[in-house]
Order: structure tokens, then C-alpha cells, then sequence
């Protein structure tokens, strides 16, 4: 997303939000920005449209969530980035992956579970990570991730750099006591930090209200004497200049910040869940799929000039493409040989002693020895 | 008796216990209004209601420890975890609160409470969600381990285990909820804690093992008599207390044996039996004890490389053929 | 304390804090109960340094962490409490065992080690607790017992007894998630337990300050939607009050409340750790000590003419001899035999199967072949 | 080589990698402005500032990981916890995270981190402060486990551990901390992972063992040599990587083996060590492999019970005579 934040840096974080009407761009972003926003929207859409066939036919398995009806979110956030700012997440992460930077292409063969996945097949849907693009991974654990985050904060305020970190949960995590340990690490040392709530209303089957006290996710940064913001995470250019805000205070002051950014699930929690059932409505989730954060920007875009029907189509195929070609090339990348099994469990495979116990499955497999 | 899912079988032995003992309380995450994630708890927030089915938000430590604090109340709560994976967050309060009350209160308070849920590898769920960890919990004093592996153990061992007066830990199998198999219908039907069983007798090895992988020791057992080899599986059922001497008096009728398990090798349970059979059948073995389990890396997510890693009926056949010398 | 609760039942809660200056009482006490209140503060310190003493010379070992300048918390805050209450604690936990009830005798056999000790000499210093009074524990893991105070507060709601919970925790403990996941469940499901957070300013070596970037502890409540209070724990009065308002809220409206107790700790963090050395200084430590409660109090009954001189010396004589004669006991309670090596493990010691693996062990000590 | 204490090795191994590398940081509860809970940094938060030696709040879930991050991003933590008995609040992220991130990110991060402190009991801290749960970490691939029982082999393991691009436990003892020993002045002085040392040769049995245990294996074998049993003492200093080669060499020329640890017995590290040797040494075996543990039971405060339930000196005789028949 270079491109885009290259336009804006330096605009007064206020004009951002909205507003900014003239035919030559919005938020201080110029056309070929804007267009590169839907792009990215766009593309995690099919993305994920693309993987939920794969799933079906059963190319690919296991837990898999998806992120449609969110996109707006990454999209907004990462535009605000640069690449050796690290973004690290939970397990609803492929798209936000794409928007780091990482290609179709080793994100779906990772889903494939084949070697040219960007984990070699090993971490799968919930584990995408690339060093390259400092994506630090989908991480399996509800909150697991919020200290590793703070961990990388800590990181760059080590080592005296000029980065932050991104760090996203779903609203359910906010209840974990690794949320309350981290935030106030990261108040009480300053930490270059923003944790970003996706408040897509529910865990699995548990509208947040049923799990906490306390309705406004942003107010819990109270407890930590934290900045905090709530954003629209249907809205692009909201999440955008919240974000932004709270990556300058981050860049320039080494604060933390707490955004909740509202949105919604279209899906089910995971591909094996319904859309809709014991804890929502098919009405509700119609409801929130009226406001389809893709269609919104495209209209607002076509409103304002700033987008024709053409350009929306080519946007689209595209993106279509981008998806296919992935898909395309999971399939041909071939699975991880057994040797893969014993590589990778250590970094630094010790020339003494015994680290693998397991001597028939070793003799079996090609295995290490040591 | 009727033919019932494991799952099904839980849920009754939930449901039985909860008409039996108002004590009895379900919490955990998803259990209530979502069914349960894996539908255990199917139907029980309608006719328990809301103080009994409790969904909690995600802190495992938090209702861990709120279900322990409970228990010392005199409640019998019934705890949830998604899966055991998750547990670990809550390890502090099973190993440094429920295990140790009783004793460190000389014995004033009793945490009769149960921690229950998936344990082991499903389909492709990768590291962090693919683990078992029955070896961890065996090893504290002051927690009682079982493991069912068919609906009818399901069923009696959670309901034993409700009834004890002490914390036990019970893990159950996402691959396994969807098996069937008779199930007794009398509601004091109970598998008392430490009894093993004999799933299926032989005289030339014995396979012993536990939850999941008795259904790949029968297996291996049918694939072992092709080559006429008699192979006795005996399900432990339980991991404390242990049925040591179901375990020796297979072996001092086969001379060899093999322990399959779906957790990793390096002090695991395989280990401990190891450890009980040359302890205590020293001079019956005939050959060294073998093994069979996880491969000892964190589980990986192509389809390819997982299977290789779980402990499968190949290894468990090769392994017997190894011990019997053939 | 059931002589001094049933006094002010249905005393309006502004009363109580300070100020009724009739002779006849104070705070809505008669001179009975305030004396009573003298006396649980006296010995509470009385024990506290019999114990150091019994400590110094090798009666009692492992960690033992003294309460001496923390009484007033515990006295004005037990004061608010029937026997039936629970009340949960941290390893500083001595003298609020006394005053929950149990007797000095049982509380300091258990630090020799002793069989006649609440728990047969099994817990120590760090695991007092009596099954008789409620007082639920000494635990050891800092901030371990929130959940299990919140599981009290459940089973209190679940049998629908008119109870409450008191949950003790030394302000460090503020910073686990056990504290973040308690008090959400708490607020949530409304649950009548007070916790109350003494905060005497450091944990172990650490000040507030450098472990929290919020310091008004108190404030934390909001996160949760939770009532909150601060009270001086230095003036025991002031305590009972605070607490006394929130026992109301929790028997009538089954509402949690966190409570902040301003105290201070005279003693080193443990017997092993001096009073003051790289963390504060010795001027601090006096300054505190001019405040010391027990004076504070008794100088304020003085001038209110409740106390005389000779009934300040009667009440601190009953305390010496009490805490003499719980040493005289704990000296005399036989150590335990080996046979309770082995007992209390499990509470249904099962006849099938091994629950115990050592036989080399159980055959020395005669333990369960079982 | 000068005389030290262990913990004085300690914080040299400390302070030396700390010079030797700027991306070397010290975090825990007291381990700058106190100097350690048990003094093992004293003096490095004078030498090294802030942000180098750094006092947390207790956090330990949350420090910890903290400490993978910092280490996925390329900095090489020291995590202290003040005793392991509190790291199991932190277990999800040694569990889930360290030991995960490298195999399931297919390589691309590296977490070289360390946790360390005191594990096992001291005097009289009863149950939740006296455990010894190096079964637990050795369990999990993914980890290395270190056990040092010397100051010169304090110092040289946590150096390698340092030095190593995985996650290291590195299981400290309160009681060791103020024992001496000879130490190398070498600032390179590495004691490999994975390397067993022969504390003490002999014939007739081979006593194995691990960190604070030593010290009574040696005791007993010098008990042992006045009864004329000639007692080898293997000290395995690590768990994993382990030394099975110098296991097996001693077992093959005594024929009789004995494991003693602090912790628990039941699926303990002597249960795997048993069946390494007759896995692989059977033939040679005498009589079954002995074992020397903590009772099975949680630790009692009082300090005659808390002596009952440790691995003493006499048990250990005991079970040196009866391997041989004695
Ligand atoms: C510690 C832990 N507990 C439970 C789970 C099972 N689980 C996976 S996702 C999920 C719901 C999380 O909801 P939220 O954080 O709001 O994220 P969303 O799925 O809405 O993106 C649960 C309970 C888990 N993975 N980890
Ligand atoms: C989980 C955990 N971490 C660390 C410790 C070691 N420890 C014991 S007391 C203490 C300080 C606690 O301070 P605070 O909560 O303020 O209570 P205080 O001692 O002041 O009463 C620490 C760090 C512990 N017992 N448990
Ligand atoms: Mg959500
Ligand atoms: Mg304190």
C-alpha cells in the first residue's frame, strides 16, 4: 500500500475523515488512491470467495474464517503503514495478509497446505506470517497474540526505530487477561502499539454484550490512561484516518492506542458454522449486508465522480484474477515432502544429544537422526 | 442399551447428573445458546436454564478458577473447554489451585469439579490446536485423568467423574464425537475411575492404550491376526488412578507390549507404562516395551505431513511385529 | 465481629464515616464496639510480632509475610461481615484469619507446622484457612484467588443465599488477567463479591507507580462498569464504612464493588527482605509509621473520651496474652505423623486403580498402597 | 578458574552475553531495581540502564509474551520468572508460542528466548511454591530444556541457552543459588545443550540425574562406596537435547541403573530415561532401572513431612542396593 500513503503524508489528520469533496480526490487521497483502496477491498473479497469453493470441494481444511464484510478494516489500517511496520493478528487473517503485501499466491497455497504456501503448508489458515512483509501471523489462541504484539512494540522502541505495530483481535479477546497485561505494558512503557478491536459483534455465537460488562470497547483504555478511538470499520476512509491519527501519535510520541473498530461478519464464524442460527437473524445479517463496505465505497466513489462503472468492472477483474491466478497456482504447487515433517522444529538443530524421540516415526520418515 | 454418538452419550450423562444433583452446573464457552461448539451440550440451556448452562467470555483462567472457587463452595461445576489447547491458559488455576486445595487445607475443602473437553489432533488444525496433553495432567498429584474412548466410556467415566469428590480431568475427542456404540440406559450406570478394560483379548502382544487410539489398536489388532499374530488391546480408560494391574496381567501372559498414544513421545503416559511394566514384569518380557505415538513435532497442517505425524496403524502393526520378534 | 455488626445495622453509611462525636459512640459504634475494633488491631499486631519473634529463632519457616500497618483494613472491613461470609485472600493473610473468627491458637500452630494447626500444618503461613469461618484462604499465586472469590460470589447467586464475598488482593495483583477475566465475569453476571485491593504501595521491591499506568486503582472499575470506592486503610473506621456500603449494594442488589485501600506496610516485603533498603527509604517508613492505625485509632477514641489509658493497656494485655498462649499451643501440638504424608491428596481415595506411583516413598512412610 | 557461587555464575553468564551482544535483554518481576528476587542480577540494571534490565508488573502471561515477540522480531529476551511455580500463568505462550512459531511459520521466525529461575522446592513454601516441572517443558518439541547443577555448569548452559536461536527453559534452584564451585574465566566458556558430564565414575551402578539432585547422588555414592558398591553418577544437565549416548554407555558397563529427580514421579523424566535404557539397552539390564522421586503428592509445609516427601540421600541408597541385590 506504499502508493497510497505516499499521497497523504502530512495531511492534517481531520480533512481525513470524510468530507474532503473536490473532484480531485477524498481524505486527501488523489483517484488513483482511492481506486487502490477498492482494489485491495475487492480483491480480499474474491479472495475469500475463492477459498470458500476450494473448502467446499475440500482443497483445503481445517478451521477456516472468513473475512468478508471486514475488508474495510485492513484496508483502511494497512493504508496508514509502511512495509517494515509489523501487523500481527488472529485467525481470521488471510485477507489482512494480502493487504501487508503478501501475494495471492503463497496465501493460497499455504491454505492448500502445499509447499509453496508461505509457511510451506505447515501453519495453514491460521498461521500466516511472512518475515519479508513483517506479517507476523495469524496466531490460533484468542488473545495469544496481544503480548506477542507488544513484544514487537517493545522491539522497535528497543532498537530506537521508526515503526509501529498493528495489532488486531476480535472483540471476544478484549475478556482475556492477556489484553489487560498488555495494554498496560504498553501505556506504562510507551509503546509504538495500536490494537485494533474488530468488533464484528460476535465470538463464535456470543454477542459481546453477553460477554461483557462494559459496552464501549474503546473506554476499557481508560484502565490504562491509553488514547483510544472508535471507528466505522465499514467505512474505509474512517478506519483510515483513525488509524492514522493513532499511527502518528505512535510514530512521533511511542503511544499506544486502542481503536474499536465497529463492524460486521457476513459468515458464519468458520466455514463449518451457518451464516445465521440460534444467535443472529437472517434479517440481522441482511441488515449489515445493506451496508457492504465494498459497495458503500464504490457508490461514495461514484458519487463523487471518482469512479465509473468501468473502472469499478476492471477494478473487479482484477481482482477475480488475482484470486483465480492464486488458486490456480495452490493447485500446482506440490505438497511438502516427508522430509518436511522433522525440518523446521528447531531453528539451531544441535550437533549433541537427542532433540526427537520418536525413532520409528523418524526411521519411517527420513527424520533427523539427532 | 441403545446405539448412541459419543457426543450423545455425554450429553446424557450431563443431562442425567443435572436432573440428579442441583449442585451440578455446565460452564464454559458456547455451551448455552450455540449448543455447545462441538454440540455436546445439545438441549441443555432449555431445560437447565441459565444459571446451570452458562456461556462465559473467552478467559479460560478466569472460569477455571471461578468454577474451583465454586466447588469449595460445595457446587459440582462442570467446566468446558473448547478444547484442551486452550486449557493451558487455565493451568494455573487446575495445577496450582483445584490439585492442590484439598491437601494444602488439610483436607477442609473438597474441589469436587470437572474440566472437560476435546483433546488430541482433528482434521488439519495445525500446531496450536492439535494437541494432546494427557501426559501433562497425569503427572500433577491431586488430579484424576480419564480418557473415554467409546460412547459407553463416554458416558460412565464423566459420569463417575462428576460424582468424585475431587478434580477431575476429563478429555474427550473431536474425531471421536461422531462415533457410536452401545450405550447402557440405566442412569447409575458409572465406570468407577482406575478400571480398565480388555477391548479385545490375545495372547502373543498386548497393545495398551487410551481415548482415541483403541480404535486404531483394534485395527491393527485384526490386521496382526491376518499374520497370525494375537494381539490383546486394553483400553486404560483411566490415566490416574491407573489400572496397573490390568496392565500386568496381560503382560505376564503375552511377554511384550506396545504403547500407542496420540500424544508426543518424550515423557509421555507410553513412558510411565514402560516404566510400571520393567518395575514389575521385569523377568516376564520377552522383549523390550514399544511405542507408538505423535511424531515429536508440533502438528503440521498439510493433510500429508499430519498424517505422518499421528501414530498410525501401520506403525502400531510394526511395532508389534518388531516386539514379537516376526 | 457478629458483637459490632449487629450494633450498626441499618446505620446510614455517611454516619458511619467519621464524625458522630456523641460520647456515646462513634461512627454509629457503641464503646463496646469500638474497643472491639481496638482489640482485633491489637491483636492482630501482637500476634504479628510474636510470630516474627517465633520466626527468628527457627519455629516457623518458608516465606512469612507480616500485616503489621495493615490492620485497620482487615478490622474495619471484617467488621461488616456475618461468620456465613466468605472471605478470600492472598499469603498476608494471618491476621485477617483471626479476625474472620478463627482462633490465634490454630492460626499460629499452623505456622509451626503443627498438627493442631487449621490445617494440620500442611499449608503454612501462605495457606491459612478454616472451613468453619469461611475464610477460604491464604493463596500463594499472586492473584490466583480473584477467580476463585468470583466462583464464591457464583455460588452464593446460584443458591440464592444472602451472602457476600470478600476478596482480598495486594495492589500488584491489579495487573494479572485473573483480575481483568474476575472482574468482567463479576460485573456481568452480578455477583456479590467486594474486592477490596490494599494498596500499601508496593509488590515486593516495585512501586505502584512503575508497575501501572494508571494510579488510581479504583478507576479500573469503569472498565467494567463496576462501582468503585476508595477508603483510607489506614483508619479503620474509614474502612468499615467503605465496605460496609458495598456489603449493602452486594446483599441487596447482588452488585460487585472493587474497593481501594490505602494502607502502608511496615515490615519488609517478607521476613527475609529489610524494612527498607533500595525501593524506599528509611524516612519514609517512619513518616508512615507516625500514622501507625492502632495509635491513630486509640488517640481518636482518647480525645472522644471512649478510651481511658487503663483500658487501652487492659485491651493490649488481652491481646499479649492471647497471642502468648497461641505460641504456648503451637509449641506443644505435635508435629505430624508420616502417615499424613499421603492423606488428604484426594478427598474420595478411590479402591480401584493406583492414584499414588511412588512405592518406594509409601512403603517408608507407611502411605496408600492404594 | 576461580571459586563461585551459583548464582554469582549466573549473573556473569548474564552479564558477559549482555556485553557481548546489544540485542540481549533481562526482563522479569524485580530483576533491575532489587537485583533479583534472589539476587542473581544484581548489579546489571547499574551496568546496562533500563531498557535493558527491566522490572515488570507480574504479568507473567503477559511478559512473557512479550518476550516471544521481541524475539520474533530479532532481539533475544531473558525472561526471568521467579519461580517456575508462576510461569505456569505464562505456559500458553512457552506452549503455544515459543515452542510453535518456527515450525508453524515454516522457518521464517526464530525465537531465541529464555526463560529462566528457580524450579523444584526449597524449605518449607509449601505446595504452590515447591514444584519441579522440567517433565512438563521436556514434553513439548519446539523447547530445550537445561538443568544446571554446578555454578560452572550454571554458567556455561545459560550462556549456550543465550546463544541458541530457541526457545531455552532453563530450570534454576533456590537452593543451589549459594553453592560454590570452580568456574572457567573464559568469556566463550559454552557448555553445550545436550551434553551429559560423568560427575562421578564407578562400576556396579549408574545413578542418573538431574540439577539440585546431583549433590545427594553424589552423597549417596559416597555412602555407597563404603558398602563397596561403586556408584557412577551421570548428571544429564539437559532434558532435551539429551545425552542418551552417555545413558546408555554407563548402563552398558554396569548393567544396573537408578533415576533420581525432584519432581513427581508419575510420567516424570525418569519414566522416559527408564524406557530409553530398555529400549535400547535391554540386554544389558541386570535388574529393572530404579527410580528416586518426590512423593507423589503435593508439598506439605511442615518441615517434617516436607523432608518425608523429598528424594533424600537414604532412598536413594536404598535404591542403589536393591538394583544390585544388596
Ligand atoms: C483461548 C481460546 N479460547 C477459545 C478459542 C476458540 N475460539 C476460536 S475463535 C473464537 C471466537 C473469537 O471471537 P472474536 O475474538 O470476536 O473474533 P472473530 O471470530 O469474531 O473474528 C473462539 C471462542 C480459541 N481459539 N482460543
Ligand atoms: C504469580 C506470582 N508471581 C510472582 C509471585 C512472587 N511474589 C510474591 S508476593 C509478590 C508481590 C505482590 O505484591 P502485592 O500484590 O502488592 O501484595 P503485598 O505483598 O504488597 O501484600 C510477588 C511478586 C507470586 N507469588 N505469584
Ligand atoms: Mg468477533
Ligand atoms: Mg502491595
Amino acid at each position: 500500500m506504499a502508493k497510497v500513503r505516499a499521497g497523504v503524508a502530512g495531511q492534517p489528520t481531520d480533512r481525513a475523515n470524510g468530507g474532503g469533496s473536490e473532484v480531485a480526490g477524498l481524505a486527501g487521497l488523489n483517484r488513483t488512491e482511492l481506486h487502490e483502496l477498492l482494489y485491495q477491498m475487492l480483491l480480499g473479497r474474491r479472495f475469500e470467495e475463492k477459498t470458500a469453493e476450494a473448502y467446499a470441494v475440500g482443497k483445503i481444511g481445517g478451521f477456516c474464517h472468513l473475512y468478508i464484510g471486514q475488508e474495510a478494516v485492513a484496508v483502511g489500517a494497512f493504508s496508514c503503514l509502511r512495509k517494515e511496520d509489523y501487523v500481527i493478528s488472529a485467525y481470521r487473517e488471510h485477507v489482512q495478509a494480502l493487504v501487508k503485501g503478501m501475494s495471492a499466491r503463497e496465501v493460497m497455497a499455504e491454505l492448500y497446505g502445499r509447499s509453496g504456501g508461505c509457511s510451506k503448508g505447515k501453519g495453514g489458515s491460521l498461521h500466516m506470517s511472512s518475515a519479508e512483509y513483517n506479517f507476523m501471523g495469524g496466531w490460533g489462541i484468542v488473545g495469544g497474540q496481544i503480548p506477542l504484539a507488544t513484544g514487537l512494540g517493545w522491539a522497535i522502541k528497543y532498537r530506537g526505530q521508526d515503526r509501529v505495530c498493528l495489532c488486531f483481535m476480535g472483540e471476544a479477546a478484549v475478556n482475556q487477561g492477556a489484553f489487560h497485561e498488555s495494554l498496560n505494558m504498553a501505556a506504562l512503557w510507551k509503546l509504538p502499539v495500536i490494537y485494533i478491536v474488530e468488533n464484528n459483534r460476535f465470538g463464535m455465537g456470543t454477542a459481546w454484550e453477553r460477554a461483557s460488562s462494559l459496552y464501549d470497547i474503546s473506554q476499557k483504555a481508560n484502565a490504562y490512561d491509553m488514547p483510544a478511538a472508535v471507528a466505522d470499520g465499514m467505512d474505509v476512509l474512517s478506519m483510515r484516518a483513525t488509524v492514522l491519527e493513532a499511527v502518528e501519535r505512535a510514530r512521533q510520541d511511542k503511544v499506544p492506542t486502542l481503536i474499536e473498530a465497529r463492524c460486521y461478519r457476513f459468515m458464519g464464524h468458520s466455514m463449518s458454522d451457518p451464516v445465521h442460527g440460534v444467535y443472529r437473524t437472517r434479517e440481522e445479517v441482511e441488515e449489515h449486508k445493506a451496508r457492504d463496505p465494498i459497495r458503500a465505497f464504490a457508490d461514495r466513489l461514484e458519487e463523487a465522480g471518482l469512479l465509473t462503472e468501468d473502472e469499478l468492472k476492471a477494478l473487479d477483474a482484477r481482482a477475480h484474477a488475482a484470486a483465480d491466478d492464486a488458486a490456480a497456482f495452490a493447485d500446482g504447487s506440490p505438497e511438502p515432502g516427508p522430509e518436511q515433517l522433522y525440518a523446521d522444529v528447531y531453528a539451531q538443530v544441535n550437533e549433541h544429544g537427542r532433540l526427537f524421540f520418536d525413532r520409528q516415526n523418524r526411521a519411517a520418515t527420513g527424520g533427523p537422526q539427532g | 442399551m441403545a446405539v448412541k454418538t459419543y457426543r450423545e452419550a455425554l450429553n446424557e450423562a450431563l443431562a442425567e447428573e443435572m436432573r440428579r444433583d442441583p449442585d451440578v452446573f455446565l460452564m464454559g464457552e458456547e455451551v448455552g445458546r450455540y449448543n455447545g461448539a462441538y454440540k455436546v451440550s445439545k438441549g441443555l440451556l432449555d431445560e437447565f436454564g441459565d444459571t446451570r448452562v452458562v456461556d462465559t467470555p473467552i478467559t479460560e483462567l478466569g472460569f477455571a478458577g471461578l468454577g474451583v472457587g465454586a466447588a469449595m463452595a460445595g457446587l459440582r461445576p462442570v467446566i468446558e473447554f473448547m478444547t484442551h489447547n486452550f486449557a493451558m491458559l487455565a493451568w494455573d488455576q487446575v495445577f496450582n489451585s483445584a490439585a492442590k486445595v484439598h491437601y494444602m487445607t488439610g483436607g477442609q475443602f473438597k474441589c469436587p469439579i470437572v474440566f472437560r473437553g476435546p483433546d488430541g489432533a482433528a482434521l488439519q488444525l495445525a500446531a496450536q490446536h492439535s494437541q494432546a496433553v494427557e501426559a501433562t495432567y497425569a503427572h500433577f498429584p491431586g488430579l484424576k485423568v480419564v480418557v473415554p474412548g467409546t460412547p459407553a466410556d463416554a458416558k460412565g467415566l464423566l459420569k463417575a467423574a462428576i460424582r468424585d469428590d475431587d478434580p477431575v480431568v476429563v478429555l474427550e475427542s473431536e474425531l471421536l464425537y461422531a462415533t457410536k456404540g452401545e450405550v447402557p440406559d440405566d442412569e447409575d450406570f458409572i465406570i468407577p475411575l482406575g478400571v480398565a478394560e480388555v477391548k479385545r483379548e490375545g495372547q502373543d502382544v498386548t497393545l495398551i492404550t487410551h481415548g482415541k487410539m483403541i480404535h486404531s489398536c483394534l485395527q491393527a489388532a485384526a490386521r496382526l491376526a491376518q499374520q497370525q499374530i494375537s494381539a490383546e488391546v486394553i483400553d486404560l480408560r483411566s490415566l490416574r488412578p491407573l489400572d496397573g494391574e490390568a496392565i500386568l496381567r496381560s503382560v505376564h501372559k503375552t511377554g511384550r507390549a506396545v504403547y500407542v498414544e496420540e500424544g508426543w513421545p518424550y515423557v509421555g503416559i507410553g513412558a510411565e507404562v514402560v516404566n510400571i511394566i520393567q518395575q514389575e514384569a521385569f523377568d516376564y518380557l520377552d522383549a523390550p516395551v514399544g511405542r507408538v505415538t505423535q511424531a515429536d513435532v508440533p502438528m503440521p497442517y498439510a493433510k500429508q505431513l499430519e498424517k505422518l505425524a499421528k501414530p498410525s496403524v501401520e506403525l502400531i502393526v510394526a511395532a508389534c511385529q518388531q516386539v514379537t520378534y516376526r
